[in-house]
Order: C-alpha cells, then structure tokens, then sequence
C-alpha cells in the first residue's frame, strides 16, 4: 500500500477515545500565517476593490498604508503558502476514490458519508480547495507583481497593467470564494477545528471522514511499532 | 510641488494614519468621510506687488513681482512669486520660459552674498569685507593709472589716455547704473571700456 | 528697431532672418503670431536650421550661414529686375537719383581706394557729386549711369538666381518663392519687417548683413510705415540703454563719439561732426551736436566746465586706434599690457571667442575685479574643472576680487527696450548677504580715487576730483538724481533774446525735450536723447496709461520713448512727397494742410513741409541712403564676403578671403581653418536656445531642467556619414579647441548643396559652463574664432568650421 | 488676441466654486449641484505653439515643483516624460509631411485633459480622492490618496503620475486655485503666443473654429479641433493642423476612451465579485440550516477503537 497519504508527523494514539496526530506545530504555524495574510488579504483588496468596503482601509491605518501594505502581506502569504504546499501537496494527488467522492458530491452534502468510499488525509474537496488555493495563488502573486508601481511600474505597459489589475480582482474573487467553502466546511463537519488548533483529531472523526488514512496510520504504527513516536504537541 | 514639504506633510499624515487605526478598530469612524479641500489656498493672497520689467531680453515684459514684506514701508521683503503684468502693451502678462521662471534666478543658490577675493595662486576666494575690497581696488586703479596714463602722445597732442586698466559694463543694468558707472570710469580718462551689446 | 514689438501686429510678411524671434524673443514674437492671425499675414523664416521659428513659418527655406548678403542682394536684384520697387518711395525718400563722384568703381569683390597692407580703404571717392550751389547733384529722371539706382543695379546684376544658389546653397525654387513674397511688399498697401539679431550681426560682415535687407526695405518702402521697418531685436534688457549711453571705447552718451588723436582741439573736433544740408531746406540734426556736447560736458564736470576751458574738452580721452572694444582688450591683456579689469554683471570667459585665448589673457591681469550678482566662469578662470576648466591654480597670480550686486528685483531704475521705450521699474525684495547696488560700488570707488589724488596728487586729477558729483548721499545717488541729469537741466536761466524780461529757461528746472538744449553751458544734460524722460511733469517713464488710441500699437502713454517719445523712427516715411499716407488703412501720421498730425510724434518739425523736409534727419541729405557714402569699412554696397573659415572659396571674389576690412590679430590669423579645408570640412554655428538666456540661467533650476545638456546638432545624413547615434556623444573640435557633447540627429539640419558640394551644418548652442546649478558642460567658445565685424567687432559665432567624431563622452 | 484675465487679486476674495460644485467624487456618490457652472476649457493651438517651455516653466514655478536636472537624450521633449513634478509638457516630433515633403516640427504640449467622462475618477479606489466640479475640472486631492495608481490605469491618455516620494498620484490641476480666483491656468497665462488660451469651453470652441478657418486658409485642409467623443469631449483640447491624424502628434490617441478592462473591471467585476462571493457565504448558512453540522458519532469512536486495537470495526 503506498502510503503518500501519510505525512510527517501524523500519527494514531490508542486509546479512549482515540486521538490521531493530524497536523504537527511547523504546519498549524504555517497554516494560521498563511490563513491570516489571506484575511487581511481579502480585507486589504477588498477595501480597495469597492467603495463600500473602503472603511476596511482603516484596519491598516488608512488608504495609504493599506496600499502599502497588501503586496507585502501578498509576499508573506506567497511564501507561506509556498512552503505549506510543499508540506501537502503529495497528499493532495488526485486519486481514483476522488473521482467517485466527486459523482456522489449529493451525498457528501447530505452527509451521508457512509455512501462514500474510504478517503485518504484529504477528500477531493479539500484538494479542490488546496488546488484552487495554489492555482489562484499563482495568478494573484503574478498579477500583484505587475500592479506593484512601487517597484515595478516601468517593467510593464498600462495595458498589461489594466489586464493584470481585472485578473487579480477576479482571482481574489475565486480565492476569497474558496477560502468560504474552506472555513464553512471546518465549520459544518464538526471536530476538524482541532486539527488546525491541537494538531489532534479524533478517532472517530477520523474514521468517519478520512478512513483511508487511518487505516494507513494504524497499518505504519504496526509495522513501526519498535519505535514509537511521541505524540505532535 | 515641493517634495521636501511634501514627504514630511506624509510623514505627519502617516502618524495621523496609525492613531487612525486604533480608533478605527473602535467603529472605523469616520475614515470614508475623511474630507480635504481640493483647491489650493490662492497662494497670492496678502502679498505686496511690486511693477518690474524682466531683467533677461530687450522685449522688457513687464512683470509683477509678489512678496512678503514692503520695502516701500521699510519693511524686509521676500519674494515669493513674480508674474507676467497683463496690463503691459507688450507681453499683456506673458512670459517666456526665463521669465517664468524669473524667481529662480533672484533666489539662486549661486547668488554673491559677501565680497570675495583670491589671492595670487590661491585655489579659494576668502571672504573680505566690503572696506578692504574697496580700498585694495582703488588703490590698484591709481597706482597704475599714475604709472601708464598718457597725457600727451608722441606728437605732443593732449589725449588723457589710460589704457592699461579696462572696464567691461554690464547689459542689464539700469540707465542710472550705467550713467553713474560712465562718470565714474570715464573722468579716469578710461578708453579700454566696452558693453555687452555684441554677444 | 525703427518700430516697436507691438508695432509688428500691423504688418503683411515677416522675414526672419538673421534671428530666430520665436526662440529669443518668444513675448515679442506673440506679435508676429497676432499679425498671422488677424491679418493673414505671412512668416517666411530663412535659415540654415529648422528653427522654432520655422516651426510656425508659412515658408521656410534653407541658407547656408554667411551668405545672406548674397541672398539679399538677389532678391534685391530680383526686385529690380521685374518691377518690384516702390518708385514714389525710392526717389523721393532715398539717395537714388543723387550722383556718385567719378572715380568710384567695383571690381573683384573690391571698392577704389582698397590698400591690403592697412587692410583698409581710402574712401575719399566713395560720396555724391557736389555742384557749383554746394549741395550734392541729382538726377530725378534716374538716367543719369552714375546716379546711385543706376550703380545699385549694375552692382546686384550678377546676384542671379542661380549664383545665388551655388553660393547659398537655398534651392532655386526655394529662393524665387522667398523673393516673389518679399516683391509683394513693393505696393504701397503692402509691408513686410525685418527681424533679425545675432544671426546677422554675429558675422565678420555683420553691418553689411544688416544694410542689405534696409536696402531691400528702402527700395520696397518698408521703412518709417507701421508694419514694416529694420527690427534688431537686441540682446540683453538694457544693452540699448548702456550703448545709448555710450558705455563703449569710443562713444558719448546720445551716439556722440570721443575726439581722436588727429582732433587735437574742441574746434577741430566740432568741424567734422556738425554736418551742414546735402540738399536746399534740409534738416540736418547734426548741426545740434555741439549744444549735446557741451551740454553732456557740463552734466559731467558742473561748474568745472566753463567756455574758458571748452567745458573741460580735454579732460575726455582720445582715442588712438578705432575701438578699445573687448577683442581688442583680451589681444592686450594677452600681450601683457593690461593690469586691471573689471567686470561689471559680464561673463566675458563664456561670452567671447576662442577660450584657450581668454584663459591665458586673464592669467596676465594683475587684478580682475568683478560685480556680479551671481557666480561667474570669468570670477572662477583660475578654478580647476577637470575638463570643463583644466588649469593650474598655483600658476596662476591674478588676484580677483568679487563684489556682490543686486539684480534687478532689487533695484530701481530704467531700462531700454528694443523698440527705444524707457520703462521704470521699482524693487521689490531685500538684497541677499551683503550685496549692494552697482551705483553703490562706483561711488565708493568714484570717492575713494578723489580723495586719493585731492590727497596725493598724481597723474591729470583734475577730471577727478572735479567730477561733478552733486548727489545728497554721495556714497549713493540715488536713480532719480541720476535719471534727471540723464534728461538734463537747465544751469543758469536763459532769457528770452528779443525780450529780455522774459525767460525762456529757469535755472534748476529739468529740461522739457532736446530742443531747448544750448551750447553756451546753459543747460546740462548727460545724454540728449533721454531728454524728455524726466520733465518738470514728472517721471514720464513710469507711466503707465496703455490706452491706444484706433489699436495701432504705438501706445503713447505708456513709459517714454527716445527720441522724444516717437515710437516709429523716420515717421515722415509713412506719407508720401505729399504728406498723404501710402496706405490709408494703416495711417501713421499725415499732412492736414498746416502742420502733421496722427498717432506718432513726428521726426520732422511739425509744421515743417512734406516737400521740403526728408524724412531722414540725421543724414544731411535728408534721405535715406542706398549708397553709403563712406559710413561703412567695406564700402557703400554690400559685398558677399565668406566668413574668415568658409566651407568654399568665395564664389564673386576667390581671391579675397573674409572680410577684407576686418581687423584680425596676427597671432589670430594662425588659428583660422584654411577655406574648404579638410581638416575641417563641417560649417558650424553656434545660438542660444529659448529655454535658457546666454550663460545666466545656469543659475536657474528650472531652466537646467528644461534643457539640461551640452549637445550639438547634425543632420541624418551627416550621422549616417559618421556614424554617429543620436543621444550619443561625440567631439567636436576646431583649430582652437575640442569639446565633448550629447548629439541631436534631426531631420531640422540637412546638408545644403553649395555650388554643387554637400555643406553639412553643425549647430552648436551655447549656455554651459562649470558654476551654476546646470549640468557642466562645454561653453561654445572653446570652438569659435577671435575676430569681429569689421564696423563694430562683433565676434563671428554664426559661422566657423569645426569637425566631428563619434566618442564616448569626456574622461572625468 | 483673446483678452486676458486681469491681473491676480493679493486682496483674499472668495472662490468661484468649491466643494459645493462637485460633478463627481471618486468611490462616492454624491448628488451634483442642479445648477451645472459654466465649462471653462484650455485650448492648445499646435499650430501657434513654439515650443518655448514658457508652460513648463510657469507650471513648476506656480505649482512649487521641484523637477531634478535630466539628460540629453536626442530630442528637445525634457524632461523626456511627464513626472510627478512636470504636470506639463512640451512633446516634439518631426514630421514630414508625406503630401509635401516638408518637414513639420509638431510640438505638442502633453497633460491632463480634464476630460468630461475621466478614467482616473472612474478607476478610483480612494473616495474623494479624485473629484470633478461642475466646469469640468479634475483634480485629485492629495490628502486623500493613496497612491494605488489605479488612476494611472484608468488614464486613457497616460498622464498621472505616482510620487516616489509621497507615494501619491499628480497631474495637472488645471491650476484649480488659479480658476477659482478669476485667473486663467499658469501654463495659458505665461504662454507667449496664447498657443495656450482658456476662457469658456463655447469660447474656446469657436475660437478654434477660427483658427481652423485660418489653417484652411494656409493649406491645412484637415485642420480641426480634438474634443474626443469617446470621453464626451474635454476640458482640454487641441487645434491640430493634422486633425485627421491625432497620433501623429507624439502619440496623441486617435480615438481615446475609458478602457474597456478598466470598464468591466470598474463595472461588472466589481458587482458580479461582490454577487459570487455573497453568494457563496449565503450558501454556506443555507446549507448548515438545511444540513445540519456533520457530526462525529460514538460509533465512529468505537469504530476507531477497535482498529487500533487491532480488532475488526
């Protein structure tokens, strides 16, 4: 069984009831950075996306600083992410059960998981938002780039400016759109909050959404079992 | 506009910016309603005038020249702006890209402030004040016009010449200058005197 | 300038040539721009560059620089040849019907009389034929071979069409056009201006530049009309006033002139100077001189200047060479026999030629002292500017000295525009440091020297210490004090000779005009011309009424013109024999049965009869003159003379190389290019541009900003030859010197073809130099050649030879 | 000669417009006076113009500009482009005319045209920052920009500029503190041949009608005045002598409008943007109300339990 699901520092505790080492604390930090510059992100381009969210720009001192400030935010949340999608990405591949999570996707909506094949650590919407994430993470650190007059206004012409400018925002747009269904989806399935606060899920959880990787888990601490490995606190 | 004034009026706007923000965390108040008059304050308002014409061609513009402070009331004057007058037949208030920008050359960084002198084989001007400048030239004019002044030429004709000391007058001095400056060097039996008119 | 900028507005064509009035001038040229609009007028600018005038020209057409005496002379010759000449105009108002002395001839580009050792001309048969009444002949039918018309045409003949091309290097076609719209003006109903300035004065035959296009203007009936006239615009804004008041070697306020060494007395010197009529009833206004004179002597010494001592005649220098102008001063210095100089508001280091020649003749002062209200290359020659100024200090044993003056928003006074109108201005700022006024300065040196020699004694004090100095703060007059001994007062009361219980002057009254000036020291006045500027009315050049009376641009009331408030000279023009206007659409004064009447005050006694009296008062035959007579160096017609280094030989004299009355300097003549020479194949020429004003704005930011670089400028073709790209550097250099600029490739310069060669132009401004806030640059001067015209030494800028090479910039 | 404004007031008189007068406030809407001022417009007449920077000279005098000391670079357009210090500019080409073969040397002065739909408001994020009173002119209002250089984009004419200092948007005010007064723009009242006049835009219009008339009158037959419709005309315009070919005057566009990105960035994005993400938070609450959360059930604990406990769930 190839075992790409499992990534460093997962891990599975025996016990009542079980907890599962889902995120270790390099990653919760990369995460919450990355998380908190897409906010301030979102509100920073916002503020200046449309009038009526313009007040935001007082979040950040005012017009001028938020113009300041959101490329370099933009920088942070580019390394950041950088860094996060190398952590994820090989448990982020497309794999056969994903194509039957995608048909079933009433269910998945229903809850009705039980109808839904083992999944590994992630579910095909959590790729899609991890895929999304990157892609449009892509275009927007592009197209900031070129919007970026304090550095590099003389690189580009005003028209691939304008072009950058409409594909940034409609890129925040599809980005901001993502980052809901992300946050709504750790909200709806409950106990998926602690894999990004504690670092630990439940067993239960974990069987239920992820079944796949647990089993993996349970499979590699069998088969690790001289060595056990402390828990990621 | 000035960059100098500018950078600190955004510097104190950058303060006001981060006081702004803590209150704005309070209620973002007020911060769209931020208002600022967009038309400058007539920055000719309270200033004396003073009629001119423009110290650089013979078309003579005539100018306005605007300050702080009269002189005719004794008072110190800067002058902050000059302008083309309208009411001159000749350039009815226009002015030429050296006219324009006349002020420039009134507030040079290069104007002469103080009397200057360099000495034989020197590489600097040292200040001098303006007594000994004065003394020191004198002194040079008759000691050479009593050496080289000719007062008859070899055919016994009287000519009260002195050519061995010259005198190059300026263009762009007044009438008055130029008429004090021709009694002054001229009673010296001065021939060695020219005027800008050629170049 | 006959007529006065605003005067322009009323004219049909605009020649611009010899100038660029759009660039120096752009306030006046507004004037040019109003004729264009509201009366259709056309712009035709001549000049070897496609200049910012050209730019709005109606026509424009190339010439190569120098040649613009054969340029005129053709169209004057073109003019002749069909027709176009205004004949009640040319026979009654110029010297075309007088008669020429025999033995006056032209041959080889030479007059009689011509000696090539003296480099000089006996000019003693260069005058008309005086009759047994004593006044000069005429011949009124023109029939006459030796009247002046007839001489005139025998001397442009051979400036043809195609003469005129090989030599200037203007297409045929081009000239014919320039010629066919100058000839329009020949009709009563039309008139064109000349505007012009450095680019025809600029030349070792500047004066004869100058006389061509009046001439052409006589012959069209151009001059004394609105509209029309010569219009030098002149450089700086008061060298009309300082060379009014006589600033220069040889000059007396009001364009009298010092005696020589030949006039060893006051009598003698008078005999040549108050010219009687050439013709019966004529005004001669010379024959006032000597009431100018004395009146000037007396404004100089006071009570000093009695009739005993001829008013203190001798206590003026003579002169024993023609001009101690500046050349003629840095040859001196540079031959060791100058001391002291003193440089008063002038950059000569930048402004004069050949700068290697300038550098080391200054190195030879024992004392240069300069007033200045700013920083000056002159005040800093000993200053080491790596490339820009490469000296040695330490070798240097000049003493200098600065003063600091202050400039013109700090003082008061009048200055001279081109068209002659005094204007008052006020100050109206503090003088920075301790700057002081000019008249300050030359007071306190003025006192300094009386007490010297009322003290020591030593070499002829009188004119010193009897300097008539009559001022309350003697260490400051102030400028009305000076400007009412400008306009002149009246000594000691003058009464009425048929009634002597009347008086027709008061003692200590100002004088009302130049008319009641006298000769018996009566009255003082320090230059005529100016008086009527400061009556007992008042400060005339302060006013500023703009009213304009039928819009005809003479505005009467505003400050005060000299002469006598006339704004139009030789306004007698304006009407014909009969004192009816030629144009009554653009009357200017006219002849109302008893006296003259219109919008000028009249150059002629306002009752004196248009019949009788020309309109040409200072000449004594009371017109105008199409021959000279012996008033020029070079003779009494225009020559086309190359400049002293010529792309070619000269095309009508091939033997004569330059001017050939110019003085020239030995040491000078070794650093001229050969002509056509090799070495230096390319014509170069150099200007000012608009954005700058000579060498004064580099003290300017914003002036730095709008033109911020020494460049010169070349055509495609000449690049392409070179392969030069445009915004590189390259060098330029001539026989007396190499400088390193940024290059223009424009389309504005192209080669012209000159008797069937390529002449290509190289334009190089002038501005740049190491003080100021500007870039450092080069200063034109390093390239130009040390000689002048031959009349009044203005130094040949406009055209010399250099080369070009593409370069890399200069090594810092 | 068109009369000018008499000579500057120095004794304080109340402005012409205000605050009270604006036609449009950028990211803002605001009701317009009813009552609209007269237009008031600058008329560049090419065809007068010598080039002589008189403009460029009085705009940085006037407006306290401090321009740094350039470069040659192979023509007389210096600096060579606008700046945040130069809101003017004297742009020079040579032209041969293709019909006569002579050369034309088109100098043509750049900057704001003060156009009557402007691009800059429209694409301004900052309110307030950019506004447009009822005579036409626009100016931006430094305190309240914040130099995102959106209006940079929005320009359909390339004009603003960014501060590199204050990191803040200028461009010519058509020398708003001038108009107010009574006084015609610096650059018009300094220009020597009134290549640059300034008076009502009717005014100026039929000024340029006989102006044109005149440049028929010398062979320009497609001499004509650049009011581009495609920005309902400005308060800017030019005499051309070559109307039929604006882009022969350094680049002036042919056919300028507000760019059709900066339309549908500044119109449907913005709102559709604004759609999709409301959209998707409103979703999200539709369907936890309709699906309830997805909860972990004791029997999924158990499940897990007995797998680490090696024992069949």
């Amino acid at each position: 069984m190839t075992a790409y699901d499992l990534e460093p520092g997962d891990g599975v505790h025996p016990g009542k009831p079980v907890t599962v080492d889902r995120y270790t604390v390099g990653a919760r930090i990369n995460h919450w950075i990355t998380a908190i510059s897409l906010v301030l992100l979102a509100i920073s381009g916002l503020a200046l996306f449309t009038p009526s969210l313009y007040f935001l720009t007082a979040l950040f001192g005012g017009g001028q600083w938020t113009r300041a400030i959101h490329p370099w935010i933009g920088v942070v949340l580019f390394v950041s992410f950088s860094i996060l999608f190398i952590r994820f990405w090989r448990a982020n591949l497309w794999k056969g059960e994903d194509n039957i999570w995608l048909t079933r996707v009433r269910d998945v909506l229903l809850g009705h998981e039980e109808r839904l094949p083992e999944l590994g650590k992630y579910n095909a919407g959590q790729k899609f938002v991890f895929w999304g994430m990157s892609l449009l993470i892509l275009v927007l650190i592009a197209t900031g780039l070129v919007a970026w007059d304090q550095y590099f206004f003389r690189f580009t012409s005003i028209e691939t400016k304008r072009i950058a400018i409409i594909v940034h925002s409609l890129a925040a747009v599809g980005i901001i759109c993502v980052w809901i269904i992300h946050v709504y989806a750790a909200i709806w399935v409950k106990g998926t909050m602690g894999a990004m606060t504690k670092g630990r899920v439940t067993g239960g959880w974990a069987w239920r959404h992820h079944r796949k990787w647990l089993r993996e888990l349970v499979a590699s601490r069998r088969s690790n079992a001289g060595t056990p490995r402390t828990p990621a606190e | 506009m000035n960059m100098e004034l500018s950078r600190r009026q955004f510097l104190g706007t950058a303060g006001a910016g981060l006081a702004g923000t803590t209150l704005g965390a309070l209620g973002f108040g007020g911060v769209e309603e931020a208002h600022a008059a967009a038309i400058r304050p007539f920055k000719l308002f309270n200033t004396t005038e003073t009629r001119n014409t423009c110290t650089y061609c013979s078309v003579a513009c005539g100018i306005i020249i605007y300050s702080k402070g009269d002189l005719k009331k004794g008072e110190k004057a800067d002058i902050t702006h000059i302008e083309g007058d309208v009411d001159h037949p000749t350039n009815r208030g226009t002015l030429c890209p050296k006219g324009a920008a006349l002020l420039d050359i009134v507030k040079s960084e290069t104007r002469l402030q103080h009397p200057m002198i360099r000495r034989a084989g020197s590489d600097k001007f040292e200040r001098v004040s303006w007594d000994e400048a004065l003394n020191k030239i004198a002194r040079a004019m008759k000691d050479d016009r009593d050496k080289n002044f000719i007062a008859k030429n070899a055919d016994g004709v009287t000519v009260n010449r002195w050519n061995t000391t010259g005198f190059l007058a300026a263009s762009a001095t007044t009438n008055e200058t130029a008429w004090a400056t021709y009694k002054a060097v001229r009673s010296l039996g001065m021939v060695v005197f020219d005027n800008q008119a050629r170049v | 300038m006959t007529n006065s900028w605003t005067d322009i507005r009323n004219t049909d064509l605009v020649v611009i040539m010899g100038g660029n009035a759009a660039e120096a001038h752009p306030c006046g040229f507004k004037w040019v721009v109003e004729a264009k609009a509201n009366r259709g007028a056309k712009l035709v600018v001549v000049d070897p560059r496609f200049t910012r005038s050209a730019a709005v020209a109606d026509y424009y057409a190339p010439i190569r620089q120098g040649s613009d005496i054969a340029f005129l002379s053709g169209v004057i010759n073109y003019c002749i040849q069909n027709n176009k000449v205004q004949w009640d105009y040319v026979k009654a108002f110029t010297n075309a019907t007088y008669i020429v002395k025999e033995g006056f001839a032209y041959k080889d580009g030479l007059f009689t009389g011509y000696d090539e050792e003296k480099r000089d001309y006996n000019r003693s048969t260069w005058d008309y034929q005086i009759g047994p009444d004593g006044y000069a002949m005429v011949d009124e039918t023109l029939q006459d071979p030796r009247c002046v018309w007839n001489l005139l045409k025998e001397h442009v003949s051979q400036y043809t069409p195609e003469l005129v091309e090989r030599i200037t290097g203007t297409p045929k076609d081009k000239f014919l056009k320039v010629a066919a719209m100058i000839g329009e003006c020949s009709t009563p109903t039309k008139t064109m201006t000349s505007m012009y300035a450095l680019g025809w004065t600029q030349h070792s035959k500047g004066s004869q530049n100058i006389r061509t296009m009046a001439m052409l203007q006589l012959i069209l009936g151009n001059i004394g009309v609105r509209g029309g006239g010569m219009n030098a615009l002149r450089g700086h804004s008061n060298i009309q006033g300082l060379t009014d008041i006589g600033l220069m070697s040889n000059m007396i306020p009001g364009y009298l002139t010092l005696a020589t060494d030949k006039e060893p007395d006051f009598n003698t010197y008078m005999s040549t100077r108050g010219f009687k009529p050439l013709r019966p009833n004529q005004m001669s206004y010379w024959q006032n001189y000597k009431k100018f004179m004395v009146s000037f002597l007396k404004s100089m010494w006071g009570p000093a200047a009695t009739a005993e001592n001829n008013f203190a005649f001798d206590w003026l220098p003579k002169m024993d060479v023609p001009a101690y102008d500046i050349l003629r001063a840095f040859e001196l210095m540079k031959q060791g026999k100058m001391n002291l100089y003193f440089c008063q508001g002038f950059n000569p280091l930048q402004a004069f030629p050949n700068r290697g020649k300038l550098t080391e003749a200054l190195s030879k002062l024992k004392l240069l002292v300069i007033m200045d209200p700013l920083q000056t290359e002159t005040a800093r020659f000993w200053e080491n500017h790596g490339v820009y100024n490469n000296v040695d200090p330490a070798k240097i044993q000049t003493e200098v000295i600065q003063l600091p003056t202050t400039c013109f928003a700090e003082d008061e006074g009048s200055l001279v525009n081109s068209g002659r109108w005094l204007q008052w201005h006020w100050p109206a700022g503090s003088p920075p440091g301790e700057s002081r006024t000019d008249a300050w300065i030359m007071s306190q040196i003025h006192l300094r020297l009386k007490e010297m020699y009322k003290k020591e004694g030593g070499a002829l004090p009188d004119p010193i210490v009897n300097l008539y100095w009559p001022y309350k703060d003697p260490s400051e007059p102030t400028p009305e004090e000076l400007t009412r001994e400008l306009n002149g007062y009246v000594v000691s009361d003058v009464l009425d000779p048929n009634d002597p219980t009347k008086k027709l002057l008061t003692a200590s009254k100002q004088v009302p005009n130049f008319g009641v000036l006298r000769d018996d020291g009566s009255t003082a006045a320090g230059c005529w011309i100016y008086s009527g500027s400061f009556t007992e009315d008042g400060n005339m050049m302060a006013r500023r009424d703009n009213s304009d009376p039928d819009d005809t641009g003479a505005y009467l009331k505003w400050s005060f013109a000299w002469p006598a408030n006339r704004r139009i000279i030789y306004n007698r023009a304006s009407a014909d024999i009969n004192g009816k206007p030629w144009d009554d659409t653009r009357k200017l004064l006219w002849w109302d049965g008893a006296k003259w009447t219109g919008y000028d005050v009249p150059d002629i006694a306002p009752t004196a009869k248009p019949q009788d009296v020309g309109p040409f008062i200072m000449n004594p035959e009371g017109v105008s003159r199409l021959f000279a007579r012996g008033m020029m160096r070079e003779g009494p017609f225009p020559v086309h003379y190359e400049p002293f280094e010529s792309p070619m030989v000269n095309l009508v004299a091939p033997k004569i190389r330059g001017n050939p009355v110019a003085r020239v300097f030995k040491d000078d003549f070794a650093q001229f290019a050969e002509p056509a020479s090799k070495e230096f194949p390319y014509a170069a020429t150099s200007y000012r541009l608009t954005e700058h004003f000579h060498y004064w704005t580099k003290n300017n930011h914003v002036n730095a900003v709008l033109q911020p670089e020494f460049f010169v400028e070349i055509s495609e073709e000449l690049a392409k030859e070179k392969s030069i790209t445009n915004g590189g550097w390259v060098r330029v250099w001539s026989k007396r010197g190499s400088v390193f600029a940024k290059v223009y490739v424009t389309k504005r310069i192209r080669p012209l073809i000159c008797d069937g060669k390529p002449v290509h132009v190289v334009g190089i401004p002038i501005h740049w130099g190491f003080v100021g806030a500007a870039k450092k640059g080069f200063p034109a001067n390093v390239l130009t050649p040390f000689v002048g015209d031959a009349n009044i030494e203005t130094p040949e800028f406009k055209a010399f030879l250099v080369n070009i090479e593409p370069s890399t910039g200069p090594v810092a | 000669m068109l009369k000018p404004a008499p000579n500057p007031p120095v004794a304080p008189v109340p402005a012409k417009f205000g605050d009270q007068d604006l036609l449009r406030k950028s990211a803002s809407t605001i009701k317009p006076p009813a009552e609209r001022q007269t237009e008031v417009a600058k008329l560049i007449d090419v065809s007068k113009c010598i080039g002589c920077k008189a403009c460029q000279a009085a705009c940085l005098e006037w407006n306290n500009l401090h321009e740094e000391i350039g470069t040659f670079n192979g023509s007389y357009t210096n600096p060579p482009d606008l700046t945040p210090a130069s809101f003017t500019l004297m742009r020079f080409t040579e032209w041969v005319n293709p019909e006569t073969d002579n050369l034309e040397w088109l100098i043509r002065k750049d900057g704001c045209m003060h156009c009557e739909d402007p691009g800059c408001l429209k694409a301004c994020p900052a309110p307030g920052a950019i506004v447009q009173y009822t005579n036409g002119i626009v100016d931006f209002v430094h305190d309240n920009c914040i130099g995102c250089g959106y209006c940079v984009r929005g320009c359909p004419f390339n004009i603003p500029r960014i501060s590199k200092v204050d990191n803040k948007a200028y461009k010519c005010t058509l020398c708003s503190d001038r108009v107010a007064v009574g006084q015609w723009p610096a650059c018009a009242k300094a220009c020597p041949t009134q290549a640059i006049a300034f008076g009502t835009k009717e005014d100026m219009k039929k000024h340029a009608a006989e102006r044109v008339t005149d440049l028929k009158s010398r062979g320009y037959k497609n001499a004509g005045l650049y009011d581009p419709p495609g920005v309902s005309g400005t308060h800017v315009m030019y005499v051309l002598q070559h109307a039929d070919k604006p882009s022969i005057y350094a680049g002036l566009p042919d056919n300028p409008r507000i760019s059709p990105i900066v339309e549908a960035w500044k119109g449907v994005t913005k709102y559709v943007g604004m759609g999709v993400m409301g959209f998707a938070a409103v979703a999200g609450v539709f369907h936890y109300l309709i699906a309830g959360a997805n909860k972990v059930t004791p029997e999924d604990e158990a499940s897990a339990e007995k797998l680490t406990r090696g024992e069949k769930p």
